[in-house]
């Protein structure tokens, strides 16, 4: 048996969006148990709700890391406990594939000067500045294609915390760059609230695009207090802070939002890679039904990628941290088997945890009142996803880990 | 020539609407027992809590030994050597009786936090020792020896007044300002309060100022009584002279008064009485 | 209450200093040293979890330590103080990275720094009494992190800052198990300072502004000084305890010390009891244990027949939520006083045994 | 200066602070009472927002049904909190009591999500417009409501306090609970009705934040945010609760007004209304209606 | 308890029965401190009985045994009964025992502070709900014209203002039985000869049944028609007033000097005589 730990936040500050995540990693470790586990040997995967409470993700590490239960790798979740471990990662060489998209995380050897090394951190999907760079690329575009005049103003809008800044450097020099004009960032807790005192500030300011760099709640808050006031600005989204549920919850506000993901397609969309996690879907809802948001099939791909590195690891040389780290750079370009179509290829090396550049921008579309059923929503197509354009970021170094 | 211990000079004091006190105007010689009566709201406890820095006088001026204290806070008369006990029990209800006292001695103590945490290496322990040995001494004086180590909120009424006294005490005065000492007390109780007082006042020489209602120790034991009615000074001077006036009569004792008096058991004045 | 009536006896003081020693008997001292030795051997025994759930244990009872000063004895809630913690850890961090100075001695600096900030958010304290105080160490709270977030220099803004591991005269401790000693040093260190502290003047002026702060200013005590030092005692501890977080986790990040984590602070000695230096022990011990006890029944739960009868699979995890506030609200109904009160009562019936009364 | 623009936030936060008003009250009921600071505060609100949402997008019971329904729930509900969980506290110490709110806000959060889900719900459509427009503000029609009944509330309250039997019970059970028992006054009662009535302001203002954002656990944090208004207007005045909030909403908008238009600090919005609040405490230790404490010995 | 010593005394023919009457309780605080260790006492209807005794006797305890309030203070009645007007109170809510008709004026004061005179004498009527109330508030403050002038918080009246507020409150209550405990405290010889005035005439008036706790023994005891002696948590010595007013020990330890003639609190000696009971 392979021992792998897997946090979970079904109860805590981030569960609207980590149940779907945690749900997923225990269903594909499931399906790989089913079809076989890696390399003849089955997985056991330990799955923890640590609640978004770091004390508890460094008590369950340090479980898991102990020399005789050690584990070879584990699937992590927030922004919270991946920081927090970071350091013991390293000391400790266990890889952990997280759900925290911070570029700061990308630079295993320090090299690029703007973070610490993070030799042991992975994580599938584009990094949080690079959607947002992303997002600045398309509306860079869509300012011309709708041809009005003038210099495109952008404003960051977030809670002053890591999370919502992280990106923000990055984006607003981007944004520069392109062209806009960069307004002072607006700040809005992370909680739920009265920001239309923000959107006055949008209003008034005349912004054209605003990255919304919180959680969920308290973006749904801004956008609803933005569409009551009548201010007309397109938002971008972010991977946590936009899916369908907060369409749903947000309703006709978050009709036109651009929002990154970090798959090409949604659940149910047109891709051979889309019937495995179908399949996967099946190990917790035997009935098929259940419709399953982004973050539900990002996970799968992230829990995929783990695979694919344990069954190298698992050949050669025995399925220690070390060598699925080591697992993860043995091919390029790649998509794990199976999902193909769903996942976007990544790469990784030892110099560079960037697994990949291309970024599929989507806007949700919201038509009708929206309570009910997300299951419903979805068929009857009251919400959508639609592609809007898939940005292929170059790997530019000057990029590289901010 | 005895030394003045207080003077107050026309001390003024008003609430709102409330004028607690008006324009009182008295001096304590050191060594003195001086009480203080007057019907209830008279003014009495606020003429206390003025020269204990609780209350800071609206018109007016206190002179503590020469010396100009109207400003000071309550600490700082503290350390001048100004102690006192309350109407109301104020004890410090989660400590013990010892700690309690021990808080009595606070400004004659040195340690601060870094000495006081660090105990063996500073001499903190020293101090704190050499100290104790005072407070017990204090606690045989006052009979508190069962109750030492006892929570001072879980004592009977009697104790805690007891209690009160040490912590004055244990400031080591040169004033001290009992508020109505012996209220809530039986008669055998009041005896031993009343001893404790005269010997307050003659074995430790601290000038002793007394809030009381019981004719019978005021009359007993104090030298000299000034009396107050509704803010104003009404009356003072030799106790029996000033219950036999019949302003003071009609205001607080009522009419026809059981209170013996008594005039040859009237106490002496202190020794060099001017 | 632990009154003298509780002392075994035949055994006597004759001396002052013997009535006035940390621990009330012989039995009591040696159980304590005892105790100590004992832990000493932990890393021996212990598996990286164990001793990372102690260690942690040890590193939040030194900052609730710190708060029991304020909230306990002082009598003034706090609901501020993760964020002095944070400010702990970041200056233990910052110092150590950009100043010579070898991590041995970054963390005392940075429980000194932390005293100073705590100084000046004590100033209202001077003023204000109790909930009108609590919500002005609320505004510390979002104002210290409100720094943290702009000060891109100091606590690395959006990326964590990072710490060095502990380092003494270049030697270089690494691992939980050389860790440890680290912390069980502090530990009693503090906990030491702390007992003396309170048995001497200051600590008693503290307790005495608790209890009536009137009386107490009459006795001589300087109720400005004292409370102001007490946030500022409160907030060195903090720091302190913020320092060795920084230096184990080895990364300091803001993550996780809202409000929320002030309030666990606070569970922490209201379970052990306020007041009660050995309590705070205790109560971080069980706010730390009660979570990792209850992920372990759930644990056990989980494919038992009782997870079959209630299909409880994923709502185990809010089953377990439930389960930690409705302990912590049936402990407090069945100790309101906190374990250090319930922990005398048992010596207390242990030492009467056979009487009750 | 942008007057136009300084118009309207003045506007909006003088809407939203009734808001924070409606929610200051509730906390400084209990508090008036039972001298608890209820950390459980923003879980009562967010217990009333998914309930009547249960009850509208669930059941399909039309607003004006549902609505009085979940205020009837939430006194009930208030009831049994205290009943079963702060009763036996009666006469512990205060900090106890407080701990136990804190436990409370503990499974309230976690059986909400439980019964509920994870995900954010959206409210069903309650008013037939959803906004109306004030000094050029489009202002949600459902802040004007929590406005009506917050001033229907506060004289309602105001009067209970001052004239009613009941009032001067609460708040003599507020200063001493053995006094007060010692008076004829059933302790537990005082507290259940403060619980009841608290929770069914609270359920007030939970069902008109979960109309303007959704609902979500996220929505409990107004427990929190309205500390800072209960206290401003000082902690035992219903009135000043709601001036406070007031207060709290307006400096909110100006703080965002001078930031956007001169400072561009970014978090002023959050932060200015604990400045202010701490200079005014400096001027007016007890905010600005709560009674002085008696200092007298 | 048998060592209780009975003063000898004719029996009266018809012996009322008592409105309250405690039987061999004990008390605990803490679920360790013994206070009360079987004590009994009888208050007979329409009396006032004074209870009498030296500091911590337990004399507070019993009132608060008696209506309840021990509860707050974390004490407990372990063994015996207590039972007025033919039940069993004993373990009830304090507010209940209120309603069925004791009231207790706690010592010191315990006024509400925040809150006027007049509040505190309404809230005295809180279990009220008849409509003399206004009538009762006049009464009072003919007792007490001093509460009428002072319309500010309670909690700034001077000491006696506060102890005439506490006895007013209980007044507007309009009780069977008020348990006083050390009404006479603070108070200047002038008020306290009109408290206890005060007290004969609700008693006689009224009809009000009193159980008076004081240390002002010769007060106490000339309004009393019948009076305990406590120590130490017992009953020591109980009987008529008269008869305890004769006694020597009583003399000695309440009255102040054997005799009539009072001795000096000038000239004491410091030795003490043992007590006689104990
Ligand atoms: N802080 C205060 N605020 C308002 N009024 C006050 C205050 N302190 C005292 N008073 C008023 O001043 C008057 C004098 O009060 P004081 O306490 O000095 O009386 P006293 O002589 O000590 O009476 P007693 O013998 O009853 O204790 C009283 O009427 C009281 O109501
Ligand atoms: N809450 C409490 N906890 C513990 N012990 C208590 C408590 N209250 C009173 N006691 C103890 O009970 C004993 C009797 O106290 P009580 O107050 O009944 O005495 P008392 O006769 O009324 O005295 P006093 O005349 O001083 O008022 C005392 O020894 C006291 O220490
Ligand atoms: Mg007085
Ligand atoms: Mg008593």
């Amino acid at each position: 048996q392979i021992a792998i730990g897997h946090l979970a936040d079904y109860s805590g500050g981030t569960s609207d969006v980590g149940t779907p995540y945690g749900q997923a990693v225990a269903d594909t470790f499931a399906w790989i148990n089913k079809s076989g586990g890696v390399g003849g040997k089955q997985l056991n995967l330990d799955t923890n709700d640590y609640g978004y409470q770091v004390p508890r993700a460094i008590a369950l590490y340090k479980k898991w890391s102990a020399p005789d239960t050690k584990v070879a790798a584990i699937m992590g979740w927030g922004t919270a406990d991946t920081e927090a471990l970071t350091g013991f990662l390293a000391q400790d060489k266990i890889p952990d594939m997280s759900g925290s998209y911070a570029a700061a995380l990308t630079d295993p050897e320090g090299t690029s000067g703007k973070a610490k090394a993070a030799p042991y951190n992975f994580f599938y999907g584009p990094t949080y500045s690079d959607a947002l760079r992303a997002m600045l690329m398309w509306a860079a575009d869509d300012w011309k294609a709708k041809g009005k005049g003038g210099k495109p103003k952008f404003v960051h809008m977030g809670a002053n915390h890591p999370y919502p800044n992280a990106p923000k450097a990055a984006g607003e020099a981007l944004a520069q760059e392109l062209g806009f004009e960069v307004l002072p960032p607006l700040v809005f807790a992370l909680t739920p609230g009265d920001y239309s005192a923000q959107c006055l500030s949008l209003k008034s300011s005349g912004a054209n695009y605003a990255y919304l760099g919180n959680t969920a709640a308290s973006n749904i808050s801004v956008m609803k207090a933005c569409k009551s006031a009548g201010i007309d600005i397109q938002f971008l989204g972010n991977v946590w802070g936009m899916d369908e549920n907060a369409a749903k919850t947000a309703g006709d506000a978050a009709d036109g939002v651009i929002f990154p993901l970090r798959t090409s397609v949604s659940w149910g969309g047109d891709a051979p890679g889309m019937k495995t996690v179908m399949e996967i879907s099946k190990m917790s809802d035997p009935t098929g039904k259940v419709y399953r948001p982004v973050h539900y099939v990002a996970a799968v791909c992230s829990a995929m990628y783990m695979k694919e590195a344990l069954d190298w690891a698992a050949k050669n040389g025995g399925a220690t941290g070390e060598n699925v780290a080591k697992g993860y750079y043995q091919k390029k370009d790649w998509v794990p088997a199976g999902m193909e179509g769903v996942c976007n290829p990544s790469t990784y090396t030892e110099k560079d945890h960037r697994g990949t550049m291309k970024v599929d921008l989507y806007r949700a579309k919201v038509t009708g009142a929206t309570d009910g059923d997300l299951n419903d929503l979805m068929a009857k197509g009251t919400i959508k996803l639609e592609k809007v354009k898939t940005v292929e970021l170059p790997r530019k170094p000057e990029w590289f880990g901010w | 020539m005895v030394a003045t211990s207080l003077e107050v000079r026309g001390v003024s004091l008003r609430f709102g609407g409330v004028r607690a006190l008006t324009d009182v105007s008295f001096s304590i010689k050191d060594g003195e027992l001086f009480s203080i009566i007057g019907p209830n709201g008279a003014g009495k406890t606020s003429i206390v809590n003025c020269i204990s820095g609780r209350y800071k006088p609206t018109e007016g001026q206190l002179l503590y030994q020469d010396r100009d204290i109207t400003g000071l806070t309550p600490n700082a008369r503290a350390s001048l050597g100004i102690g006192r006990t309350f109407q109301n029990l104020a004890l410090f209800h989660h400590m013990s009786v010892l700690d309690n006292i021990m808080v009595g001695r606070h400004h004659l103590l040195k340690n601060n936090f870094i000495t006081g945490s660090l105990y063996w290496l500073t001499g903190a322990r020293k101090e704190e020792l050499a100290h104790r040995r005072k407070v017990e001494e204090i606690i045989d004086f006052l009979d508190l020896q069962s109750v030492r180590k006892a929570q001072a909120g879980t004592l009977p009424y009697g104790l805690r007044k007891r209690v009160e006294l040490a912590r004055a005490m244990a400031l080591e005065p040169r004033l001290i300002l009992l508020d109505e000492p012996m209220a809530g007390m039986n008669f055998e109780e009041k005896e031993d309060m009343a001893r404790y007082i005269v010997d307050l006042n003659e074995e430790f020489g601290m000038t002793v100022v007394m809030i009381e209602h019981d004719m019978g120790v005021v009359m007993d034991i104090s030298h000299r009584v000034m009396v107050l009615d509704f803010g104003r000074k009404i009356a003072e001077g030799d106790p029996a002279a000033v219950l036999a006036d019949p302003h003071v009569k009609r205001a607080y004792l009522g009419e026809e008064d059981e209170v013996l008096v008594d005039p040859d058991d009237k106490p002496a004045a202190p020794e060099c009485a001017a | 209450m632990a009154g003298p009536a509780l002392i075994p006896a035949g055994d006597f003081r004759t001396t002052y200093a013997a009535d006035t020693t940390i621990f009330p008997t012989k039995t009591s001292r040696n159980f304590a040293i005892a105790g100590v030795l004992l832990l000493c051997l932990a890393p021996q025994f212990f598996g990286g979890y164990w001793l990372s759930i102690l260690i942690q244990i040890g590193i939040f009872s030194i900052a609730a330590l710190g708060l029991n000063i304020l909230v306990g004895f002082t009598g003034q809630i706090s609901i501020g103080h993760a964020a002095f913690f944070l400010l702990g850890a970041f200056t233990s961090a910052y110092i150590s990275n950009n100043a010579p100075i070898p991590v041995f001695f970054a963390i005392p600096l940075a429980g000194i720094v932390t005293a100073l900030v705590g100084l000046v958010f004590g100033i209202p304290a001077a003023r204000l009494k109790g909930l009108y105080l609590v919500i002005a160490t609320l505004a510390a709270q979002y104002i210290l992190l409100d720094f943290f977030s702009r000060a891109e220099w100091f606590s690395g803004g959006s990326v964590p800052a990072s710490a060095e591991p502990f380092s003494i005269f270049g030697y270089t401790l690494r691992g939980d198990k050389q860790y440890f000693y680290v912390v069980l040093a502090y530990v009693l260190a503090s906990y030491i300072l702390v007992t003396n502290l309170m048995r001497t003047r200051d600590g008693r002026a503290l307790v005495a502004i608790r209890d009536h702060y009137l009386s107490a200013e009459i006795m001589g005590i300087n109720l400005t000084k004292y409370r102001t030092l007490s946030f500022a005692l409160a907030a060195f501890f903090a720091g302190i305890a913020g320092a060795l977080y920084a230096h184990y986790q080895q990364v300091v990040s803001q993550e996780g010390f809202g409000i929320e984590r002030s309030i666990l602070f606070l569970a922490m000695i209201i379970i052990g009891g306020t007041g009660s230096i050995m309590g705070t022990l205790m109560g971080t011990a069980f706010v730390v244990l009660l979570p990792e006890s209850m992920e372990w029944l759930s644990l056990h739960l989980k494919g038992g027949a009782i997870d079959h009868a209630l299909s409880l699979n994923t709502n185990i995890t809010f089953l377990r939520e439930i389960a930690i506030g409705l302990i912590i609200i049936a402990f407090l109904m069945f100790e309101p006083d906190g374990l250090a009160h319930r922990w005398r009562q048992i010596k207390a019936y242990w030492k009467l045994y056979p009487f009750s009364h | 200066m942008n007057t136009a623009f300084l118009i309207q936030l003045l506007v909006n936060g003088l809407v939203v602070g009734t808001l924070y008003g409606v929610v200051a009250m509730s906390f400084v009921l209990i508090y008036k009472a039972t001298q608890v600071v209820n950390f459980a505060q923003g879980e009562l609100l967010l217990v009333g927002a998914w309930v009547c949402w249960a009850l509208l997008a669930k059941y399909q019971v039309p607003f004006w049904i549902g609505m009085p329904m979940t205020l009837v729930f939430m006194f009930v509900f208030g009831i049994a909190i205290q009943v079963l969980i702060l009763r036996p506290m009666i006469g512990e110490p205060i900090i106890s009591v407080i701990m136990v709110t804190i436990g409370l806000s503990t499974v309230f959060q976690a059986a909400l999500k439980w019964m509920f889900g994870v995900n954010p719900q959206p409210f069903p459509r309650v008013f037939e417009s959803q906004s109306v427009n004030l000094l050029g503000l489009q202002i949600q029609t459902v802040y004007i409501m929590s406005l009506v009944v917050s001033v229907a509330m506060m004289i309602g309250m105001a009067w209970f306090f001052r004239a009613s039997k009941y009032g001067l019970a609460m708040r003599a059970t507020a200063f001493n609970q053995q006094v007060a028992q010692s008076l004829g006054i059933s302790v537990k009662s005082v507290f259940a009705m403060a619980w009841a009535i608290s929770a069914t302001v609270s359920a007030v203002a939970g069902v008109v934040v979960a109309v303007v954002n959704g609902v979500s656990s996220g929505l409990a944090a107004y427990g929190i945010k309205v500390f800072p208004a209960a206290i401003l207007g000082g902690l035992d005045s219903v009135g000043g609760a709601v001036l406070g909030g007031i207060i709290i909403g307006l400096l909110e908008n100006i703080a965002q007004y001078v930031d956007s238009q001169y400072l561009h600090w970014g978090n002023l919005y959050e932060i200015a209304p604990f400045y202010v609040l701490i200079i005014v405490l400096m001027i007016k230790p007890y905010g600005l209606f709560g009674t002085h404490d008696i200092e007298r010995i | 308890m048998s060592d209780v010593a009975h003063i000898e005394r004719p029996s009266p023919s018809v012996v009322p029965p008592p409105l309250l009457s405690v039987r061999n309780i004990e008390v605990v605080y803490d679920d360790v401190i013994l206070v009360l260790r079987g004590l009994s006492l009888e208050v007979p209807k329409g009396a006032i009985v004074a209870l009498l005794g030296a500091n911590g006797a337990g004399k507070s305890t019993t009132l608060k045994a008696i209506s309840g309030l021990l509860k707050t203070e974390d004490g407990e009645v372990t063994r015996g009964e207590i039972m007025f007007d033919g039940s069993a109170i004993a373990g009830i809510d304090p507010d209940k025992i209120v309603r069925r008709g004791i009231f207790q004026v706690m010592e010191g004061r315990r006024i509400v502070a925040d809150m006027t005179s007049l509040e505190n004498l309404k809230l005295g009527a809180f279990t009220r709900s008849d409509r003399e109330v206004d009538a009762d508030l006049d009464m009072v403050f003919n007792y007490f014209p001093r509460l009428k002038e002072r319309t500010g918080l309670a909690g700034y009246l001077s000491g006696g203002e506060q102890q005439m507020l506490a006895i007013g409150r209980a007044l507007m209550a309009r009780p069977k039985m008020i348990l006083m405990d050390e009404p006479s405290m603070g108070l200047s010889p002038l008020l306290v000869k009109e408290v206890f005035a005060i007290i004969k005439k609700i008693n006689r008036d009224l009809g009000v049944t009193i159980l008076l706790v004081e240390q002002n023994a010769r007060a106490a005891l000339s309004v009393a028609s019948h009076g305990y002696i406590m120590e130490q948590g017992k009953v020591v010595l109980d009987g008529t007033a008269d008869e305890l007013r004769d006694n020597e020990d009583v003399k000695e330890f309440y009255l102040g000097g054997a005799g009539d003639q009072r001795k000096s609190f000038k000239n004491l000696k410091s030795f003490k005589r043992r007590k006689r009971w104990l």
